[in-house]
């Protein structure tokens, strides 16, 4: 039960932090809702083709909030040297390492899905589709997270790593993306997306049980410089 | 409990810092390294701490046995309370310490190292010295056997030195090892310290 | 300099915090005042007196909040970037203050813009939103607004945090002028300026009146709320200073 | 008085933006008050913590 | 002429640190290219849409990848102690400042706009259009860089400022991106589009001379912390 | 050449670090600012070289003229070579240094502070003491009249120590002056010493 405590621990650590910084929680928020925003200025406002393509927007938005967010997963603690202290440290490096993802992942995703919907009305998406698209990044954005904080992980002793981790990532991303957008796009045609959502349901275990260990290593490997 | 170092040989860049570097370190002994800047001090501890891997030789030390590690920088969150980042050293600290995790030894061990007061501030307010101050009380809240320094004092002012050894002292009393590096003197004195002079 | 204008004597008193203090206390009941006479008249006017637009019928009635809190989005923020240049250029702790006080209302004001105008569409375009060139503008003085926010409480230090917010401001003046015209650069389903064309408002003079009320009731609505704040602001730095400590020794004695 | 409050169809939109807008206000009016009574208090406390030290 | 060497100097030594790490030039690159493949793969692959589309991508995907780079305008300096020496030079700070943007453009948007053409060509878009879609983008990235150099400056003294400077900088991007796209879209359909150029144009020179005032002045509110 | 502080003041937070601060520094002259951890050198220090604004009272200093300052981080940059490092910080250093720029002047300067041959490495792969070593070469480059120094024998071994004390003591023989602050125990002695003790 030690580790149990331990894992809390860190989840509450991380969540207070975040919640500390309040920009934390709405930064995120606000960079969905602003990328969204740049499409209708950039396409312009036919409110035709912004319904055929909000799949798309919507999830590529989720995407980069996602990518930039992870950026500080770890980096703050690289650089304060509390994370030499988490290598060292006889708890199962694996589990903090999901511990502190899983805060993430609240913190950055959570209170994405909550505007979600909104956003989706302003494309004028209806009802049934707005339930797909919450129930495919409810099961794609945790798989972002944690994918993300592998790049994360390896990047986080280089200096300037934002746009390498991008690199390293979005490709990773893709699966997702497609998946989720497409769910999105089949429902709004009316059929049914069980195949899609199984997809991502699959990736999402895959990830919770395996990312971890590559984070720890990855991590180890960071430290050791 | 005892650290057994063989034949260590640490490399930087195509650069050979010490090979074949080999010492004993038993329970209440504290090992001073010594050397000029950039002569592998901060390699060797790291090394012995595990966080590298030596290019050849070997540190034998208990396995799961856990470490007190300090090094250059403090380990410490800024945006954490003072107090909170005790809390969090303990839980590093390992399972031992969950069960004796109280707030109350949190603030003791913060008034032994005189940030009494400061316990509800967030360390980006405070100075270079404060910030050192918290990160040694690390050596307070774990019961590992051994520490593992480098340049413990840096930003200390001299009531935080004379602080520092007297934990150092208490620690290798109790049966504690160390190691450490520094360029201040140390004030310290006895047979069951070692000096080992790297000069690359 | 013997005998300072009067000009220079009022900018140092009202540089200093007590004075203002004190005498924004003895201001707020008279603004309570007026600013119920206005929004009375104004609303009596608006919802009762003036007629059912023949083309929208009573669903035009919401122009009298939605243009009011439209035209303060917009001036707030310019009372913002003026402030904000005045605590650039002279260091005047009351405009950091004043300036900083202004975001939180000038976003209140957009936001009420917004949700009117988009209340308002849903009749008339038969959509809550479009991304139309306006309403995006002025999503984006939002936006805007709590970018000023965010960085001023990012920022722990007030006076840094204050410096860094006037700059941003002025910077973000550029929006202002896109919003009011944006109506003119884009064909936009929007309305054009209907009541800002003086020379021929294009409009009702028994819908114009409760209007100008209206318009007049959120401003001086937004000087109780900006003093409001600005004294809060004030009290906040200078927590430390005697003639707080006397205050509050008098409110608690 | 019921022709009043149905607005000719539009009670609904009508409302709710005269609602929304009254609360964003209320709000501006009611937060500051609130913070004002905070910042006293803050005040005090810092004040009386202050007296203390020094004596 | 001490000044001009002085500017030179800065210039190139921020030219010399991006080739270092290459990954510098190539980033941004990769990273635009990566946005603008995202779309087809989130909306779906019908090539009139991809063009109908593709000027708002573009610019978007622009816009994103200058936003990302800008990130480490600042940040390393502030880190390492070398924006305080800078303030404390007796150099005009803000030509100083100058040639750091000046050198962040050539190295993070330059390439891209060497890759615009092929992208261009990619969505469906016929000469004439990528003409004016470069002219558009050399036009306005400079904009991009100027301003999001001033957000930079205002969030350098902050640990966890990324999406902050998403906030504060997107909504000052919106501008040059309506005009930069609309340009393209305009051309696409055969029309002229001297207003939007001359528009960008404007903006550019507006850039060029007030945000190095504003970026000086909030570098020194950065680093009196 | 002189320096005149008048009724300064300076807070942190709420909290006042020190008030009604005065005091004059002529050429020649060394001011060494003592005090405990968290007692507001480094605070004062930033405030002479305006990198802070003060609450209250003033800094005299001839307009224009540059200064030195080195604080609690180097100020040198990872990505460039060290010989690069310094000619940034001659380009810094003002118009005069941009005359007599020249890499033989660099080369020397980096032998004179103990890092020959590591012209062309990366600061990035230099150990805490040479980094530091490497910030101090901005000494010699400048030609300023006042440094302005937070602890600047951090990290450094009791050669460097000794090589920085030459240099201040050199500096000030030609009639530049100082303000430093210090953990070390400072080898200059003299009546051109003045000592600020800072006591929150
Ligand atoms: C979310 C939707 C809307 C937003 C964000 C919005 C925003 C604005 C703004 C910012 C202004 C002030 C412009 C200026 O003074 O330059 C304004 C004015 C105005 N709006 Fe809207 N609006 C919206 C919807 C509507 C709708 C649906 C109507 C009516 C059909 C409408 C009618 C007007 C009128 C009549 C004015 C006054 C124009 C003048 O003379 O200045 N708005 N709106
Ligand atoms: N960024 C900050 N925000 C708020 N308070 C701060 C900040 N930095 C320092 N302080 C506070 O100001 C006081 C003085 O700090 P300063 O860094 O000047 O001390 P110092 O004398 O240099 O100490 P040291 O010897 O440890 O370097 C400390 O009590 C600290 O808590
Ligand atoms: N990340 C690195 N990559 C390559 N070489 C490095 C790296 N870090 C240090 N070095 C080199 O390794 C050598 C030893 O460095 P180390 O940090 O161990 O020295 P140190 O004895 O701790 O010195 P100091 O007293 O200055 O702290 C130095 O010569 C340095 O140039
Ligand atoms: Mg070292
Ligand atoms: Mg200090």
């Amino acid at each position: 039960m030690h580790i149990a405590k331990a894992f809390l621990s860190v989840l509450k650590r991380d969540v207070t932090v975040a919640f500390r910084h309040r920009n934390e929680i709405f930064n995120p928020l606000l960079f969905f809702s602003l990328v969204t925003l740049l499409f209708p200025l950039g396409i312009g406002p036919s409110p035709k083709l912004l319904q055929t393509i909000a799949p798309g927007i919507l999830w590529v938005a989720a995407l980069l909030a996602a990518l930039l967010a992870a950026d500080n997963l770890f980096r703050s603690d690289y650089e304060d040297g509390t994370l030499e202290q988490l290598v060292l440290s006889p708890q199962p490096l694996s589990l903090m390492v999901t511990a502190k993802v899983l805060a993430h992942w609240l913190v950055s995703a959570v209170p994405l899905l909550l505007l979600t919907p909104l956003l989706a009305v302003s494309f004028g998406l209806d009802a049934p589709t707005i339930g797909v698209a919450l129930l495919t990044l409810l099961l794609g954005t945790p798989v972002l997270s944690f994918v993300g904080a592998i790049g994360v992980a390896l990047t986080v002793s280089l200096k300037r790593s934002g746009m390498l981790l991008a690199l390293l990532v979005l490709p990773l991303y893709v699966p997702v993306l497609i998946f989720g957008s497409n769910a999105i796009d089949t429902a709004a045609s009316g059929l049914p997306v069980n195949g899609q959502l199984y997809l991502l349901a699959a990736m999402l275990v895959l990830a919770v049980t395996l990312a971890p260990l590559a984070i720890a290593a990855a991590l180890k490997m960071s430290v050791s410089q | 409990m005892r650290l057994d170092v063989v034949g260590l040989h640490c490399t930087r860049g195509y650069r050979s810092l010490f090979s074949e570097l080999a010492f004993t370190l038993e329970a209440g002994q504290l090992l001073l390294v010594e050397g000029h800047n950039g002569s592998g001090k901060t390699t060797l501890l790291k090394t012995l701490a595990g966080l590298r891997e030596p290019d050849a030789g070997q540190v034998l030390w208990e396995q799961q046995q856990p470490i007190v590690w300090l090094g250059h920088s403090n380990g410490i969150k800024d945006d954490l309370t003072a107090l909170e980042n005790l809390q969090m050293m303990q839980v590093m600290a390992g399972a031992d310490s969950l069960l004796r995790r109280d707030a109350k030894s949190c603030i003791s061990t913060l008034e032994r190292m005189g940030l009494a007061g400061n316990g509800h501030r967030f360390p980006r307010h405070f100075s270079a010295g404060m910030k050192r101050r918290l990160a040694l009380c690390r050596l307070l809240l774990s019961s590992a056997c051994l520490w593992i320094l480098d340049e413990p004092q840096a930003a200390l002012d001299k009531a935080g030195i004379q602080l520092f050894e007297a934990l150092l002292a208490e620690h290798l009393a109790q049966g504690g090892s160390a190691i450490m590096t520094s360029h201040h003197h140390v004030g310290l004195q006895g047979s069951h310290i070692q000096r080992l002079l790297l000069a690359a | 300099m013997k005998n300072p204008g009067f000009f220079t004597r009022w900018f140092h008193r009202m540089a200093s915090p007590v004075w203002f203090y004190q005498i924004s206390g003895k201001l707020l009941p008279w603004l309570w005042v007026l600013f119920a006479v206005l929004l009375v008249t104004g609303l009596y006017g608006g919802l009762v007196t003036a007629p059912a637009d023949y083309q929208q019928g009573d669903s035009f009635r919401i122009i009298y909040v939605h243009v009011p809190a439209a035209w303060m989005s917009m001036f707030v923020y310019m009372v913002m970037a003026v402030s904000g240049a005045i605590a650039l250029i002279w260091r005047m702790k009351l405009a950091e203050m004043v300036m900083v006080s202004c975001a939180p209302i000038g976003a209140g004001f957009t936001f009420i813009a917004l949700v009117t105008g988009s209340l308002w569409g849903k009749p008339m375009w038969g959509a809550w939103w479009v991304w139309d060139a306006r309403l995006t503008a002025e999503l984006i003085l939002l936006f805007l607004y709590l970018g000023v926010i965010g960085l001023y409480s990012a920022i722990e230090d007030k006076r840094m945090a204050s410096r860094a917010v006037a700059i941003l401001a002025l910077v973000g003046i550029v929006n202002i002028p896109i919003i009011h015209y944006s109506v003119e650069w884009w064909n936009t389903l929007h309305q054009g300026a209907t009541v800002t064309k003086f020379d021929k408002p294009s409009i009702h003079i028994d819908m114009l009146i409760p209007l100008l009320l209206m318009a007049g009731a959120f401003k001086v609505f937004f000087a109780i709320s900006l003093l409001l704040r600005t004294r809060n602001e004030l009290l906040e730095r200078e927590l430390p200073r005697q003639w707080v400590k006397q205050l509050v020794e008098e409110k608690d004695g | 008085m019921a022709e009043f409050f149905h607005m000719g169809g539009y009670a609904l939109y009508v409302w709710t933006s005269f609602g929304i807008a009254a609360v964003v206000l209320l709000l501006n009016i009611v937060l500051p008050l609130q913070q004002h009574r905070e910042v006293l208090r803050r005040a005090a406390d810092f004040h009386e913590l202050e007296g203390r030290t020094k004596q």
